[in-house]
């Protein structure tokens, strides 16, 4: 049985690196927006596998359980609540950036980076 | 057009070296974990409330929860400000 | 072995997503990957987490991609 | 008075979130605005030194090691924070007082991202919590990308995109790093991470510690708009109202010292950290300087230069004694208020001509007097010339660089200097002193008074700062001496 702790860490890992790869050198917007948001999920899905335990519990104390048992057989739960913060952080970005396109292809009509995103001072320049 | 070729292929490498390094340190670190301060939430919260998660988002750490919640808010303003409302005064 | 699954599902679908030329189905696949980290984050112990992972980046965020796919252009990859 | 340490946050929070909801009561929302951002820069002078424990919970001992851990989130208030956030106060009064003078109708939305983004800045340099510093980091880039969205100048949609997603990729990083350091300390609190390294609990050459500075660098890097990101930053600048661009440049030198601060306590033991410090510090320099020279935009321009002034802060804080250190925030503190007042006086000859280019620009001299006088001290306060606080901030830079043993490094801020001088100077003349273009209309265009009282006051701190430096740099002395 594979170490189901490492094996999630290196999917986040991987995660991160395939949003990182896509958002640097995708020309499509929109496909950069979608790697930027694997990005987020793959440092959530790190942080969580941190706070997981071998052979621990959920840390949720049941009816009936003993007190300083759970204590020392839990997950921890401070990542867990980091988490939390950090899934709606990417999503609020992530609907501004997505405005932001959305607003812009009216502009330009092309989801391009390359035409959308282009140096400004150079198109001041070509619009004179 | 050769300088946007250089500068994808340095780009790629620096990925390329970035990723390996964190390939490299995610080996190690599953052996260094140490729990830390979680320990003593999960000493301290059952006294609180049966779910140490939301003891620890809306006790030990609500400030954090009100920053996610007026992150929320804020993006949505922003949103809205993007679609054309609330633009700066008579410009318009 | 459900999270060996999982994992490859992860990656798989987070690849697919990026070489798709209909952006729709990158959203879907989004979504795909999304929900199968929320299944993950219930293996890893954090059903909390996994509730709100499952909501935002499980519907809410391809739901918001599809918006803007549908105000745009659909294809190009 | 300790209680009043959160509210430095709350009120602008609260008051954010009460004109944006109220914002069509016009009169109503403008008085509320003008009463709360006069309590700004009042509040820090009234309240004590002191810690303030989230929720109550006091730092507890760990029996297992035998180490202290802060459960909850801890704000820490000292002189070096209330001199910050009492600059920021100010000027976010005065940012307002201009908006609310130069507009008849308020915009809400606008109102409450300035209120917001001053209340991000203030909990960043207020906290001892790494993660809480990420929540505030992450609001702080939305209400400047707001901001920068807000003020409808051209192409201003295509930076805030530009910048959102390279805020994107730069602050995941930076969550990152904050995860590799909570899975090696278990803790999100400064003072404990700091302790576990001190003490060696954390291998502090061990790859993963090192991946983590790494990490949270790169975070710092978009932060302060450091090389690489120098463009995007300067960019934002130009792309933003003049007085929504004091303002957020005093929001980048803000985030930039409360985050390396917070590196430095955490990361001094090792040495290839200050290597790494003042490598970008110097290329942030060179780079800002010789790319201010080019511009023709002189909103760019001044964008550029304040992008090397950061360097200058950077270097300080990268040769890691206490004179440098010191010397660092003041010139921190310094570049605040100097080049707010320059971004309010070129908005303020925005405002009268509707041009940016320098190159259609000449014999403004003649036409608004007051805005070239004042815009010239403030100039030469930027360049370093005496008796201005520049001058002061900079000339202990260089002490100390001469004292660590770099006079290369020394020699180089003095060039860096001398280059800022020449731009300004440049500019200056194209703008003031040549004779004026025939196609220039400039009869009947007035300065708002607003701005003109605004340069007052900071008119009036720059020559404060240069003539008695000891206020400021004798606590700021005994603030680093507690982090060394």
């Amino acid at each position: 049985m594979a170490n189901v702790q490492l094996v999630i860490l290196l999917t986040s890992v991987a995660l991160v690196v395939i949003g990182l790869y896509s958002a640097i050198f995708i020309d499509n917007i929109i496909k950069k927006i979608i790697g930027i948001s694997f990005i987020e999920e793959g440092v959530n899905l790190f942080i969580v596998a941190i706070g997981y335990k071998a052979g621990g519990v959920v840390p949720i104390l049941m009816p009936g359980m003993d007190t300083s048992w759970f204590a020392s057989n839990a997950a921890y739960p401070l990542p867990f609540g980091l988490v939390l913060t950090s899934i709606v952080i990417g999503a609020s970005t992530l609907a501004v950036m997505l405005a932001l396109v959305m607003v812009l292809y009216r502009r330009y009509g092309t989801l391009s980076t390359k035409v959308m995103l282009a140096d400004t001072s150079k198109k001041e320049e070509y619009d004179e | 057009m050769s300088n946007t070729t250089i500068r994808n292929l340095l780009a790629g490498i620096l990925t390329a070296i970035f990723s390996a390094t964190l390939f490299d340190a995610i080996f190690h670190i599953s052996d260094m974990i140490y729990p830390g301060v979680s320990f003593i939430y999960n000493t301290l919260g059952t006294q609180i409330a049966p779910n140490m998660v939301t003891v620890v988002i809306f006790d030990f750490r609500a400030y954090d929860t009100l920053g996610e919640s007026i992150i929320l808010l804020t993006a949505g303003l922003v949103v809205l400000l993007i679609f054309g409302r609330g633009l700066l005064g008579d410009k318009r | 072995m459900l999270e060996i699954i999982l994992c490859i599902v992860i990656i798989l679908s987070a690849i697919l997503a990026l070489i798709q030329k209909d952006l729709l189905k990158a959203a879907i696949l989004t979504g795909i990957a999304g929900a199968s980290v929320a299944v993950l984050f219930q293996v890893l112990l954090a059903p909390d987490v996994a509730l709100t992972q499952a909501i935002v980046e499980g519907a809410i965020i391809p739901i918001f991609i599809a918006l803007a796919v549908k105000k745009t252009q659909r294809s190009d990859g | 008075m300790n209680e009043l340490i959160p509210l430095m946050v709350i009120v602008p929070l609260m008051a954010a979130l009460l004109i944006s909801a109220f914002s069509k009561f016009n009169t109503v929302t403008k008085i509320f605005a003008f009463v709360v951002a006069i309590c700004l820069p009042i509040i820090p002078l009234l309240s004590n030194y002191g810690l303030h424990y989230f929720g109550g919970y006091e730092p507890m001992i760990n029996d297992a090691v035998k180490m202290m851990y802060h459960p909850a989130i801890t704000y820490s208030f000292t002189f070096l924070q209330q001199i910050f956030i009492g600059a920021v106060g100010l000027l976010t009064f005065l940012v307002i007082f201009i908006y609310l003078t130069k507009y008849r109708k308020v915009s809400g939305p606008y109102l409450f991202l300035l209120f917001l983004g001053t209340a991000a800045v203030t909990a960043m340099i207020l906290t001892d919590d790494i993660f809480h510093m990420f929540v505030f980091f992450e609001i702080l880039a939305l209400a400047q990308v707001g901001i920068v969205a807000a003020s409808s100048i051209d192409y201003s949609y295509e930076m805030a995109l530009k910048y959102m997603v390279l805020g994107s990729i730069g602050s995941p990083m930076m969550l990152l790093g904050i995860g590799f350091l909570l899975a090696l300390t278990g803790s999100v609190n400064v003072t404990d991470i700091a302790a576990a390294v001190h003490n060696g609990l954390v291998d502090a050459t061990s790859p993963v510690f090192l991946l983590s500075l790494a990490l949270i660098f790169f975070g710092w890097l978009y932060a302060s708009g450091l090389p690489p990101f120098h463009t995007i930053k300067s960019g934002i600048y130009s792309k933003a109202e003049p007085h929504g661009a004091a303002l957020l440049q005093s929001f980048t030198v803000i985030s930039m010292i409360s985050i390396v601060l917070i590196m430095f306590r955490i990361y001094a033991s090792l040495p290839i950290f200050e290597v790494l410090i003042v490598f970008f510090s110097i290329l942030a320099m060179i780079l800002g300087v010789s790319l201010a020279l080019t511009q023709t935009d002189f909103r760019r321009m001044i964008g550029f230069l304040a992008v090397g002034e950061l360097g200058f802060i950077g270097l300080g804080i990268g040769l890691g004694t206490n004179f440098s250190i010191t010397a660092g925030l003041f010139q921190a503190l310094n570049e605040i208020v100097i080049t707010a007042l320059l971004f309010i006086g070129f908005g303020a000859i925005v405002n009268a001509t509707n041009e940016v280019d320098t190159r259609k620009l000449g014999g403004l001299l003649a036409y608004h007097p007051k805005v070239a006088i004042m815009l010239l001290i403030g100039g030469l306060a930027m360049a370093g010339v005496p008796p201005l606080s520049g001058f002061q901030s900079k000339l202990m830079l260089v002490q100390a660089s001469l004292s660590c043993g770099f006079p290369e490094i020394s020699i180089l801020a003095i060039m860096v200097s001398i280059a800022t001088f020449v731009v300004f100077v440049k500019t200056y003349y194209t703008m003031f002193l040549k004779p004026k273009p025939n196609d220039l209309e400039l009869e009947g265009k007035d300065v708002p008074r607003a701005m003109i009282f605004a340069m007052g006051v900071l008119l009036i701190i720059v020559i404060l700062l240069g003539i008695f430096p000891d206020v400021v740099t004798n606590g700021i002395s005994n603030f680093v001496g507690g982090i060394l």
